[in-house]
């Protein structure tokens, strides 16, 4: 890395991400935290481009900046969708709050809280700097395992290291970590309903129409980092994640043909990827070690892990959004009334 | 040759930025969100188209110039169509345009 | 080595900002972002260890892989801590709101 | 190494349950067998796993072939193997008792469609909290761990707010930020250490570890994450909350399960991974938490007024128990702290699964659990009380108990090098925990006020006796010491696959 002609560039990036990181961190107003939200996570994009990590980076565009956004949002609107006083949103803090300022009416209150804040203060700030010094001090970093990734590159089927540590090398963690998201879902669909056949009718007719220009091209951009994640920067999670904001697009332009209720297919859906990999992983047992790929395989068999999975991701991740498990008024109405 | 191009291209993207500074100056200064979104659109629709036709310059390849005019495409049709849903539902909220007063 | 420094404590500032705005800020929206940023923190951390500022060093594409791990998980995490920030707003309802609308909740 | 073939029985505790969790949310019509035949395999694949270990001593997985500074190793030693079969028997009976539970609630006519959507989200959540549980204790890598806890705790706060209840969920959001918060000071801790040896195995890591500032500064972010997510004395606010308005298996999976992973975890980095940079004043702060902890859980669980709260505080204070342990291991060149620690882990994750099952099914019956009202309860369900009452003598450390198996070895440890002051506190945290054992069971052997609260409905086998085989088994635990000592030295000679310090 040309270390220190960007420096300029670099000193920007960072005090752009702190400073959206403070501004949102500090601001009371939620909806402008949720914009700066967005663009932090760009900014933070933009740092992993520099720091040599375009995975990291089109992850961090597609599901940092790109899903969380939204997601976001949607929690904001039905948040402030559900009572009137927007300014009520204090959930549990209401008493607190009420504790604390019943305690700082009085002089003595206000300047042990005050004190408290300053002890906080002193000591986040002493770790911080003890953790820095740290950082600055111990000279030698040691290099890692980029060495050993090297060294095996050829025997992992595949071209991009990363790829090759994520569903080769440690593809135990990729497998655990699918099946995190997996847990997601079924936590969101076991916590909360959402009505979809509601429509607003509202959509702007510009803005089906540019999704649906828009939809199949996301698509085609997903399934094309899905398989360049063998050779180049993406893979599943990306490839998921621009496949999943192409869902989301669609379900808020409302596209009549879009229903993501929790019949079968969705639900085979959501299981296929993670069924193919523990699948895949476990037939290598047949001769050999628990996802250990046999080796003029190993590179079909990512691929095939990857669609598979990208898939399922792209799903899942719309699935979070939609924040609930769909309920189709029709279909079982019954159901909704006797749940929360 | 390779001069000559390398040169245009970058008369192209300095002459793109300031339609960039302009925008962003725009969106902090202006009175009201519909000319807000007017300053936008034109550092989106101007400003990129001219600094992408100036990486076009430098590309490699055609298929790389193609890649750039695709970006350049996708992001009108977005912001286009972003800004449209943005100033409707200012509208539907009932948010007067500013005149001069 | 400066600039990777630089990122370093950038990240270290991002993990300790967040970790003050988890424990000050009561809202819970505001609390799920400001983990958020303490993760983008850590990984922040991360990255700028896997590229070591040294010519002939090879990236370390390990911490990559950990990063992109960590990133998957913390956004399927933001989304359960949201939808059930939602339920809790929505079954509880603020101080003084009307009761009437909804089901009677049962026993444990 | 042993060979290849008999060794792949050892991911098959990972493996099975994720398929399991997968197949249950796919074919969702409620079924108890395929839960149920999941449950038993990993049953039976533990106890394969035990013979394996008796036969040959230690093993070691590559997970795709691998070698160490690359792959991700599992490993199973004694403490590990010890662990996969407290969560395989506590496992198998919350299976049983959740399908019981829940079939009885559906019956009872009172707004089945909810209960029958709660059983449907339970199994496969349950399934793969399992398969998290499996895994941290087989794994042997710490970033492999973190995705464990992360699926650990993801699962677990999802089951605790499955009751739908606003009281259960805002508590699971305080778990869910909890444990966050957690898993990133972990993550934090594991960038110290990679940065400074550059290798995420543990084995590797026990070989590599010296001190320094950055690996100093990894294990304290490490530990600190580990000790929040086991709800230590300072840290333990999200808990009571969290456990006592879940629905009762899941309070059983939560209490007796859960928050042993991250304990054991704390108590393997301490004394086998990282044992060298370990000093006596961080474990006597460790031990004064744990004295902190039995004291401020004994007297809240003595203050409250709801049975499930107080099993919840209980948990809290026998936390305490487990940190007091470390300073004593410190000292203690012999096996007998590692043995006391883990026995007092078998005896408390059985006596607890069993504990919340029993006031559940109490619960059930008088549809609340103020233990005011509770009189009685006796001659409505004499063997749910007669559980309770065993796990409650197993809390108090008496013998034959397996309680009282780990507490005598903590003392003899405190006594043996001189370190009395830490048996006061052992001694009087079991007259507490007496206490407030006998003050639930006073109450229910009273005569009945009036028999008409309790549903009148007879109580089913499958809620009866998972709780009562748990906690006798939890009750004679003492009686197979020997054969549990056998298993932590099984042909080696050492506790953990390295060797003690």
């Amino acid at each position: 890395m040309n270390s220190l002609s960007l420096t300029l560039f670099d000193c920007v990036v960072l005090v752009t991400l702190l400073g959206l990181a403070w501004q949102l961190l500090a601001t009371p107003d939620l909806f402008k935290a949720m914009v700066l939200f967005m663009s932090f996570g760009l900014v933070m994009a933009l740092a992993w481009v520099r720091l040599a990590a375009p995975d990291v980076a089109l992850a961090e565009a597609a599901l940092g900046a790109g899903l969380t956004g939204p997601l976001f949002l949607s929690a904001l609107h039905r948040l402030r969708g559900t009572r009137k006083g927007e300014r009520r949103q204090q959930l549990d803090s209401i008493e607190h709050r009420g504790k604390i300022e019943k305690v700082t009416q009085r002089t003595s209150g206000r300047i042990i809280y005050l004190l408290l804040r300053i002890l906080f203060a002193g000591l986040l700030l002493t770790l911080l700097v003890h953790l820095a010094t740290i950082l600055l001090h111990v000279e030698y970093e040691n290099p890692g395992l980029g060495v050993f990734v090297a060294e095996q590159q050829e025997e992992s089927g595949v071209i991009s290291p990363v790829t090759a540590v994520l569903l080769n090398f440690r593809g135990y963690d990729t497998l655990l970590e699918i099946m995190v998201l997996f847990v997601a879902v079924v936590a969101v669909w076991s916590l909360a309903t959402v009505r979809f056949s509601e429509k607003s009718g509202q959509v702007s007719p510009i803005q089906q129409g540019v999704v649906r220009i828009l939809a199949p091209l996301m698509i085609l951009v997903a399934v094309s980092l899905i398989w360049q994640g063998t050779h180049l920067a993406g893979g599943a999670f990306q490839g998921g994640a621009v496949l999943a904001a192409a869902g989301v697009l669609m379900m808020v332009s409302e596209l009549p043909w879009l229903r993501l209720i929790p019949s079968l297919p969705v639900r085979l859906m959501l299981v296929f990827g993670p069924l193919v990999f523990l699948g895949l992983g476990v037939s290598c047992l047949a001769d050999g070690r628990f996802l250990e790929y046999p080796g003029e395989l190993a590179g079909f068999l990512i691929l095939l892990i990857e669609l598979a999975c990208g898939l399922s991701i792209g799903l899942t991740l719309a699935c979070l959004f939609v924040g609930g498990r769909p309920v189709d008024d029709l279909v079982d109405r019954g159901q909704l009334e006797e749940g929360s | 040759m390779r001069e000559v191009l390398d040169l245009t291209g970058i008369v192209l993207i300095v002459c793109g930025l300031p339609f960039f500074l302009s925008g962003s100056l725009g969106l902090l200064r202006f009175p009201d969100i519909f000319t807000r979104l007017h300053a936008l659109t034109k550092a989106d629709n101007v400003g990129l188209g001219l600094i992408v036709l100036g990486l076009i310059c430098q590309a490699g390849s055609l298929f790389e110039a193609l890649r750039l005019l695709m970006v350049w495409l996708l992001v009108l049709i977005a912001s286009s169509a972003s800004c449209h849903l943005i100033a409707r539902s200012a509208l539907e909220k009932n948010i007067k345009p500013w005149m001069r007063s | 080595m400066t600039v990777l420094f630089a990122y370093k404590l950038g990240g270290l500032c991002l993990f300790f900002m967040g970790f003050t705005a988890l424990i000050l800020r009561s809202h819970p929206l505001k609390k799920i972002m400001a983990v958020n940023v303490m993760a983008a923190g850590v990984f922040l951390l991360f990255i700028a260890m896997a590229c070591h500022g040294r010519v002939g060093v090879a990236i370390d594409p390990v911490p990559q892989a950990m990063v992109l791990t960590g990133i998957v998980v913390s956004v399927s995490v933001t989304a359960l801590a949201l939808v059930l920030a939602c339920r809790i707003q929505e079954t509880s309802g603020g101080a003084g709101s009307s009761e009437g609308e909804h089901p009677p909740q049962g026993d444990s | 190494m042993p060979t290849v073939s008999a060794s792949f029985w050892m991911v098959l505790p990972v493996v099975l349950p994720l398929a399991g969790g997968l197949l249950c949310f796919l074919w969702r019509q409620r079924s108890l067998w395929l839960p149920l035949a999941f449950a038993l395999v990993n049953l039976i694949v533990v106890i394969r796993l035990t013979r394996l270990l008796l036969i040959q001593g230690p093993l070691h997985y590559q997970i795709g072939g691998w070698e160490t500074p690359l792959g991700i190793v599992l490993v199973l030693d004694g403490p590990a193997l010890l662990m996969l079969l407290l969560t395989a028997l506590c496992g198998a009976g919350v299976t049983c008792y959740a399908r019981g539970y829940f079939a009885y609630r559906i019956s009872a006519q009172k707004q089945p469609g909810r209960h029958e959507r709660q059983e449907r989200f339970f199994w496969p959540l349950w399934l793969m909290l399992l398969a998290a549980l499996n895994g941290l204790f087989l794994s042997g890598d710490i970033f492999n761990i973190y995705v464990t806890l992360e699926l650990l705790s993801i699962s677990a706060v999802a089951l605790a707010a499955l009751s739908g209840k606003p009281v259960a969920q805002l508590a699971s959001f305080r778990y869910l930020l909890a444990s966050l918060l957690g898993s990133l000071s972990y993550l934090l801790g594991i960038f110290f250490i990679y940065r400074s040896h550059g290798v995420l195995d543990l084995g590797l890591l026990r070989a590599v570890v010296e001190p320094g500032s950055s690996m100093t500064a990894g294990l304290v972010l490490m530990s600190c994450g580990l000790l929040l997510k086991s709800a230590a004395f300072p840290l333990h606010f999200w808990l009571p909350p969290a456990h006592a308005n879940a629905l009762a298996p899941v309070s059983a999976i939560l209490s007796g399960l859960v928050i042993k992973g991250s304990l054991y975890l704390l108590f393997r980095f301490w004394f086998d991974t990282f044992a060298s940079l370990i000093s006596p004043a961080a474990l006597n702060v460790i031990g004064m938490l744990g004295i902190l902890a039995v004291f401020w859980g004994g007297i809240l669980a003595l203050l409250q007024q709801r049975l499930k709260l107080l099993v919840a505080y209980s948990t809290v204070s026998q936390v305490g128990y487990f940190l007091i342990a470390f300073p004593l291991a410190y000292h203690d060149a012999t096996l007998s702290v590692w043995t006391a620690f883990l026995f007092m882990i078998l005896a408390h994750g059985c006596a607890k699964v069993a504990m919340f099952m029993a006031a559940g099914t109490m619960y059930l019956h008088s549809g609340h659990d103020r233990m005011r009202d509770l009189h009685g309860i006796r001659l409505v369900m004499p063997l749910t009380v007669f559980a309770y009452g065993m796990a409650g003598v197993n809390l108090m450390g008496l013998p034959p108990s397996g309680g009282f198996v780990g507490k005598w070895l903590l003392l003899t440890g405190a006594f043996d090098d001189g370190q009395w002051w830490w048996s006061v506190a052992i001694m009087a945290g079991g007259l507490l925990a007496a206490a407030y054992v006998f003050r639930v069971m006073s109450p229910l052997f009273q005569a009945p006020v009036g028999a008409s609260i309790f549903d009148g409905r007879p109580t089913p086998a499958l809620l009866e006796w998972p709780p009562l085989v748990l906690s006798l088994i939890a009750l004679l635990l003492g009686l197979f010491a020997p054969g549990i000592m056998a298993l932590l030295t099984a042909n080696g000679g050492a506790v953990i696959s390295g060797g003690l310090p």
